[in-house]
């Protein structure tokens, strides 16, 4: 921690005492925490919060500063003093964020000032699907959904789905005791954003219950296989922070990384060397390098593998590597030995972009560490920390599910949105007897709704979220601190006058008697509500062995253990017709879409394209000249689902053949901002699943490219590339 | 012996992830232009982030820096001010005074890092998105010039923090908005008349470069260049 | 060409006088429709004014584009005047007398329009007076450093030397119209002819005062643009920050100078029917000049255009490149046509050289000169160092508007100038008339 | 477009009838001292205006039965702050930013620039502030002249 932002959450705990010792003034009466209504003008106070822009959860600190608002009472304009939030910077104290914030995480602001909040619960008026609302009382709002809620239970409580984002806390325990009161089936996450492949390698190779730590920090070579781990994917503050250190923080010591990957991402960028893969070749590449560190006798942990892993990794056969990677052998052993010769290699391995082979390429990439002798070791992969709270929604293929459902929550899942169309989502959603959604925001899916019943902003509410990724057990907490700026009401409080209506025993988790448990010894609640989390002490490296399943067990009604598949990706689509490979990834400034109506997010360039306001089609040099496409023209991707127009960009680093896209734009109903700007390259993807996870496959849909006419791609910085022979565009 | 203000910006570490943008958006009350404008070439990023290609497919890198106001010791924006609305003050700072800027726009086109933005509308925020807005830092009117001020009014206040504990200013309580943000650490800021802040040592490192450096306008952000 | 006519002096006076009295249908069209067209330019300024600088075509990194380029024609196309009377006075060119008035009010008119630019281009026109250095309670000051407010000094010395200029050989005729004049133009010219009474030495003081303001006028109008090359030259773009700025920059502003008057001599020998005052040999001696400046800027173009291809360093190649074979490419060989091609063979060869070629390839040198300063602000801006910040610029009707509406305003100026006062100096040419030479 | 050029009549600006007509004398005659109520002048950039609570801290038992305090004391009670009107300060457009803790340390006295406060009974701006006044303090103190010491 630095000082100066040491000096930010001290001041911030011990504002009494200090004042309390210049003696004159009245200050020291004034309790320690402060309402707004006490905020000196011109004057800052730091509180605590936490960031709930992705699942990272990320611990920070907000500047609280009085302003003025004018609001109509009884008529009458009024100027208000009110307390508001001027700056989001990562809270020190956290083992997540360390005092550092990511660019979304920083806008969040402008969700909470954002002039298309919901002001209140709506019902609809219009049909489903036309966002047509009339504003209605929070009582008869409730009284509504009780009524309907309490129908389908009497009849089917099966029937009841409640969609969530993949977060974990408060939130997610409420609702599942909510739904647990109710009868009805446990909260379903199905968001692109939850890593359930990545989750599922885990568990099955290592038996951990959530996403593993990779110690990037103490790492000295690092081979990334398909894990955009600094652009967003799983937990990009702490991973960026980690980088940091890897590449300069040690005294005569540069962490090496080589990243694999379908697409030159911000890691690839990052990265010292990028190894451009096709998509879906990951697990042969990383086949590739076990046979290879096995064969030039590298390998320092093969005792950890199940034999028949080992076996299957001395059989493979480089050459189909080679092959399908088009990567040079010469090249395959020099990482091989690169990562073998290390002294602590590490390979971080995940799915920014799903495949239908995804989960094997992960779980191989699992093998490789285990055979590199760094799992549960400095530098190398770790277990995941426990989680203090419990109530992390479960995965799951929610298609199904929503065929049969009557009555849906909505709370942080925007189904209409990041589920393809060909899914037939908008009609399942039309089909649905009841739909309530708790978003802030009138999203894609809440077009469909029945009842809005608006949310707190993340910075407006008291709860208490997990991190996905952490190094130790932690909990990062916020309370309200700012009133809320409209007849907004948290979810707890909506779930609990629910239950009440409807007669349910029901409490509704709160950080403090959720937390009172996990606090340790001498640590008190208000102190963590000032410290803004709670954390077990460091350490603990080796707390936790990991035990590597053997093959062919079978646990549950899971599928069996992981033994070597090195299957080829699937595609959907002739490759005739659809001759490219269409790649939408979550981009950094939009993750899965949901910070598309934060106007700085709109407006920061595009980390490729430099695009601002609207994303294009990234297409490579080759292809694009041969289709007479230059950048800025509007180009129509078509797969056999959909299609979709926007402006091109040509990459001078995109794979040829491979049509990226970053997911962000394209929302039908997102305020003012992102309805109806660019488009969304999840709406044209094939009904294509992870097969074991059920997760979409991202990648596994064939499109072709068309240009339509000269266009404009707002950007606002040209790279040397873009520019023609004399400079001129 | 007065501060003077620098900073050094590792590119082994900087992966482009352009937290610093947002971070500058937040704290200077950087006006957001619409689509219209952002295509017209008005949108405003006191920091941005630069791309440059080296090489081609499949062994082709991407380099990309961070680019602000290079704050130039010798800044050839300073000269041509016919009102001195930019000036060099005691602390090495290149400061835009709004209230004096009339608009002659000379400084941009002088600025061979195109780092200064002209307010070409009187900037608008739709509510209640104001309510964001730092007290601490100017909204510029229409008709001004304006740039990246090393988070002026940071450095301001922590002066007076320390001022009123009696103590001298600690290498690294000073941060700007962009520098307090970087994940990757990536942005140091500091004193480049104290050898000992974190910052003299990284500008006097093997690896510290200055950008267009042979123009002579002694920029004082300091480029590390990517290890080997 | 050159075919001498004799004309009574009485009949001088007669000729001159007489578009100051009549005023005919044909003159209140055009006035009313620059007029017009000026109001339009004003009203768009208004609005960008109210507005803000948005509604320009201006963007990050063109900062400066059609206003600044207007400001360097109009200081350019005010050489026309002052610097060539004076030339030829200096020198006594006999042939100058019918030429200088005409000229000298260009100098006048084309430096108010062209000073008014830098103000229009700021972002907030409201303050410009703090270009001004005048006491204050602030204690602040313009920046003395800045070639800007060598800008604004030179071109106030300019405008004030060149008004004084003008005014001095108005004298004696204004006097003279004074004594046959009656009513408000009476009063008028009686009040400026600070009451002359044409004894010897008024003449003598006259005369001396003329040679003198004629060699401080030459230094001053050399050194203004100068100034105004230097805006460009002293700082660091590219194909800017060039040793040959201030000659070429004065080259051209002579050049263009020459075209304007010959332009503005053929529409008033045409409208105010003077063929017998602006003969043949005016026309062809300043075609001669014209056809010796277009040589002289080609030489200049080709020594900083070959210069800068040779060194090839980039970032000046960039800006070169653009101008020559990029998007600015038409452009660029549409200015040497006008001001090389065209003038060079139309008026070069002698046989060719006529009052029309003349006035067109004058012409065409306007377009070719109005060009030359829009690639010369242009494309350097829109390729700075860094690739990076490279951006296009388009105007809009805004910019295209106002300084189009300049265009409208010099010819107001010069037709309520026509009306007032004789636009050949009478008395230097009834002097001329009786030396018995033309 | 703004006339920044007016700053000093920003200032004056504020002669608008305040909510409450706080006696600045009578609670100065108390004992009372600038420094109690408007508790960050010396150390921070704002010289803060009290919050109800802090007028409730004494209020909630003295002179309860005075108008104006009874007016306070309904502020309080609906918990809405007193909607004071400024009366010193520079608007935001001003572009100033102005600091008091320097001053204060700099041994400036209040009524240097606020006037005679302490005997007035409401607040009025007395003491004209803009540019000129400032540096001409500035340079008989002086003190910076830098014109980002206050323009940022």
């Amino acid at each position: 921690m630095d000082r100066r932002n040491f000096f930010k959450i001290v001041s911030t705990a011990s504002t009494g005492v200090l004042t309390g010792a210049c003696g004159k003034k009245l200050d020291r009466y004034v309790p320690l925490l402060v309402a707004e209504r006490e905020i000196v003008p011109g004057e800052e106070v730091w509180r605590p919060a936490a960031c709930g822009e992705c699942g990272a959860g990320c611990g920070v600190i907000v500047r609280v500063m009085e302003a003025e608002r004018v609001v109509e009472r009884q008529g009458d304009p009024v100027r208000e003093r009110i307390a508001t939030i001027k700056k989001i910077e990562g809270n020190p104290l956290d083992p997540v964020s360390g005092g550092r914030l990511c660019a979304r995480g920083q806008a969040a602001l402008q969700g909470l000032y954002n002039p298309d909040r919901l002001r209140g619960p709506l019902r609809r008026v219009g049909p489903k699907g036309k966002a047509e609302f009339a504003p209605t009382s929070w009582a008869e709002a409730i009284a509504v959904a009780a009524e309907k809620l309490e129908h389908v239970r009497a009849k089917d409580p099966s029937r009841i789905l409640f969609l969530t984002g993949p977060q974990a806390g408060t939130r997610a325990l409420t609702i599942a005791r909510f739904l647990e009161a109710l009868g009805a089936p446990p909260a379903v996450t199905f968001e692109i954003s939850d890593f359930p492949i990545e989750r599922k390698a885990a568990d099955l190779v290592f038996g951990w219950k959530g996403l593993p730590v990779y110690d990037l920090a103490n790492a000295r070579y690092v081979l990334g296989v398909g894990a955009d781990f600094l652009g967003g994917w799983a937990s990009p503050v702490f991973y960026a922070r980690q980088f940091g250190h890897f590449r300069q923080g040690r005294a005569d010591l540069r962490g090496r990384l080589t990243q694999a990957e379908s697409r030159m991402s911000i890691t690839a960028q990052a990265a010292d060397l990028w190894i451009p893969l096709p998509p879906g070749t990951e697990v042969l590449f990383t086949a590739a390098i076990a046979h290879l560190l096995l064969r030039e006798k590298l390998a320092r942990g093969p005792n950890g593998v199940p034999q028949q892993v080992v076996q299957a990794f001395e059989a493979f056969d480089v050459t189909r590597a080679v092959r399908a990677c088009g990567v040079e052998e010469r090249r395959l052993l020099r990482l091989a030995r690169e990562l073998g010769e290390s002294e602590r290699p590490l390979v971080m391995a995940g799915a920014s972009v799903v495949q239908t082979n995804s989960l094997e390429s992960v779980i191989t990439a699992h093998y490789l560490n285990l055979l590199l002798g760094n799992v549960g070791k400095p530098g190398g992969v770790l277990p995941p920390a426990p989680e203090p709270i419990g109530g992390r929604p479960g995965f799951a293929n929610a298609l199904a599910l929503l065929e049969r459902t009557q009555f849906v929550f909505l709370d942080g899942a925007n189904p209409a949105y990041t589920w393809p169309a060909s899914t037939g989502v908008a009609q399942k959603l039309e089909r649905v007897e009841t739909l309530v959604s708790f978003a802030p925001f009138l999203d894609d899916s809440g077009a469909y709704a029945d009842l809005l019943l608006p949310d707190h902003h993340m910075l407006e509410a008291t709860a208490a979220i997990v991190p996905a990724v952490a190094p130790v057990a932690a909990v990062t907490l916020a309370t309200q601190f700012v009133e809320p700026l409209y007849e907004t009401r948290a979810t707890e409080q909506v779930l609990t006058e629910l239950a009440k209506k409807m007669e349910l025993t029901f409490e509704p988790a709160t950080p403090k008697n959720v937390l009172a448990s996990a606090l340790t010894e001498g640590q008190t609640w208000e102190e963590a509500v000032r410290q803004g989390g709670v954390w077990a002490a460091a350490g603990g490296v080796e707390a936790e062995q990991p035990k590597p399943r053997k093959t062919g067990t079978r646990r549950g009604e899971g599928p069996t253990a992981p033994a070597l598949e090195l299957s080829a990706p699937s595609f959907f689509g002739d490759t005739s017709q659809f001759p490219y490979y269409f790649h939408p990834y979550p981009s950094l400034q939009f993750g899965d879409g949901r910070a598309a109506n934060l106007p700085w997010m709109q407006e920061l360039p595009d980390p490729v394209s430099s695009a601002m306001w609207g994303l294009p089609v990234e297409i490579d040099p080759q292809n694009a000249a041969r289709l007479g496409i230059r950048t800025g023209d509007l180009v129509r991707v078509e797969s056999a689902h959909g299609r979709l127009e926007a402006p091109a960009y040509v990459h001078p680093a995109a794979i040829p053949g491979v049509i990226s896209m970053a997911i962000g734009d394209g929302h039908r109903h997102f305020g003012r901002y992102a309805s109806n700007r660019g488009a969304n390259p999840l709406s044209i993807l094939a009904p294509v699943w992870e097969k074991s996870t059920g997760a979409l496959a991202l990648g596994a849909t064939r499109v072709r490219i068309t240009r339509l006419a000269s266009g404009r791609l707002i950007q606002f910085s040209v790279s040397d590339r873009e520019q023609g022979p004399w400079g001129y565009r | 012996m007065a501060h003077r203000w620098g900073m050094a910006i590792d590119l082994d570490r900087c992966m482009g992830c352009e937290a610093c943008v947002a971070a500058c958006h937040a704290e200077n009350n950087l006006p957001v232009s619409d689509p219209a404008q952002a295509a017209k070439g008005r949108a405003v990023h006191w920091i941005r982030v630069d791309r440059y290609y080296e090489g081609e497919f499949p062994e082709i890198r991407v380099k990309y820096m961070p680019v602000l106001c290079q704050q130039c010791d010798e800044a050839p924006c300073e000269p041509v001010c016919p009102v001195y609305a930019t000036y060099h003050n005691p602390e090495g700072l290149n400061v835009q005074v709004y209230n004096r800027c009339v608009g002659t726009r000379y400084c941009g086109n002088n600025c061979p890092y195109s780092v200064r933005f002209f307010n070409w509308f009187e900037p608008k925020w739709t509510a209640p998105l104001e309510l964001q807005h730092n007290p601490d830092v100017a909204i510029r009117p229409g008709g001004v010039m304006e740039k990246c001020t090393f988070c002026v009014q940071r450095i301001e206040r922590v002066k007076l923090d320390a001022k009123a504990e009696n103590r001298p200013v600690a290498d690294g309580e000073v941060q700007p908005a962009c520098v307090q943000s970087c994940p990757a650490e990536a942005m140091v800021f500091g004193d480049l008349n104290d050898p000992e802040s974190k910052v003299s040592r990284l500008a006097s490192s093997g690896r510290a470069t200055r950008l267009l450096e042979e123009l002579g306008a002694k920029p004082k952000v300091f480029y590390l260049q990517r290890g080997k | 060409m050159a075919t001498a006519v004799q004309i009574r002096q009485d009949k001088v006076r007669e000729d001159l006088w007489r578009p100051l009295l009549q005023t005919r249908g044909r003159y209140v069209v055009a006035l009313v429709l620059a007029g017009l067209a000026g109001a339009w330019g004003l009203a768009a300024w208004g609005y960008q004014i109210y507005e803000g600088l948005g509604v320009t075509g201006k963007r990050r990194p063109v900062m400066w584009a059609f206003y600044i380029t207007s400001f360097v024609f109009w200081i350019g196309i005010s050489h026309a005047g002052t610097l060539i009377s004076a030339i030829l006075r200096l020198t006594h060119s006999r042939w100058r007398k019918p030429v200088t008035r005409a000229a000298e009010a260009i100098t006048v008119f084309a430096l108010m329009i062209g000073g008014m630019f830098p103000i229009i281009h700021l972002g907030r026109p409201w303050v410009f007076y703090w270009l001004l250095p005048y006491p204050n309670n602030r204690l602040l000051w313009p920046n003395f450093r800045s070639p800007l407010l060598w800008d604004v000094t030179a071109i106030f010395t300019y405008l004030t030397g060149s008004v004084i200029y003008l005014y001095l050989p108005l004298i004696p005729d204004v006097a003279h119209l004074a004594e046959h004049t009656t009513g408000w133009r009476h009063a008028l010219y009686r009040a400026l002819s600070l009451h002359w009474t044409s004894s010897d030495r008024e003449w003598h003081a006259l005369e001396r005062a003329m040679k003198l303001m004629a060699g401080i006028i030459l230094a001053v109008a050399v050194s203004v643009h100068t100034v105004v090359a230097w805006d460009f030259a002293m700082s660091v773009a590219p194909m800017w920050h060039s040793t040959i700025f201030g000659p070429y920059f004065v080259t051209g502003a002579i050049f263009s100078g020459i075209a304007a008057l010959l332009v503005v001599l053929a529409i008033v020998r045409k409208t105010m029917h003077l063929e017998a005052y602006l003969q043949p040999v005016h026309f062809d001696n300043l075609a001669k000049l014209l056809v010796l400046m277009s040589l002289l800027w080609f030489y200049f173009t080709t020594a900083e255009y070959l210069t800068t291809w040779y060194g090839n360093e980039p970032w000046e190649m960039a800006v070169l490149g653009a101008r020559v074979r990029g998007g600015y490419a038409p452009l660029f060989w549409t200015m040497v046509v006008c001001n090389f091609v065209i003038p060079f063979v139309l008026l070069g060869i002698q046989r060719l050289r006529t009052i029309r070629t003349a006035t067109i390839s004058a012409a065409a040198v306007l377009v070719g000169m109005w060009l030359e300063r829009f690639l010369i602000v242009v494309p350097t801006l829109a390729h700075p160092r860094l690739p990076a910040a490279w951006g296009t610029y388009a105007p809009t009707w805004v910019e295209i508007s106002i300084c189009g509406a300049t265009f409208a305003a010099m010819a107001l100026l010069y037709l309520v100038f026509s009306k007032l006062f004789p636009i050949i100096a009478v008395w230097e040419y009834e002097e001329h008339v009786s030396n018995g030479r033309i | 477009m703004r006339y920044i050029w007016l700053i000093g009549l920003c200032a004056t600006a504020a002669l608008a009838e305040q909510p409450i007509l706080f006696p600045h004398n009578k609670h100065m005659a108390l004992g009372l001292e600038c420094l109690d109520c408007h508790s960050t002048a010396d150390t921070r950039a704002a010289a803060g205006m009290p919050s109800v609570r802090k007028c409730m801290l004494c209020h909630e038992k003295l002179a309860t039965d005075r108008p104006g305090v009874k007016q306070v004391r309904d502020y309080a009670a609906r918990k809405l702050e007193i909607p004071w009107i400024r009366v010193y300060g520079f608007s935001p457009s001003a572009l100033v930013k102005f600091r008091h803790a320097p001053h204060y340390r700099a041994n400036i006295d209040c009524t240097t620039c606020h006037g005679e406060v302490a005997k007035a009974t409401v607040a009025e701006a007395t003491v004209t502030h803009n540019m000129g006044t400032c540096l001409s303090c500035h340079r008989q103190k002086k003190a910076t002249e830098d014109c980002v010491a206050c323009h940022y």
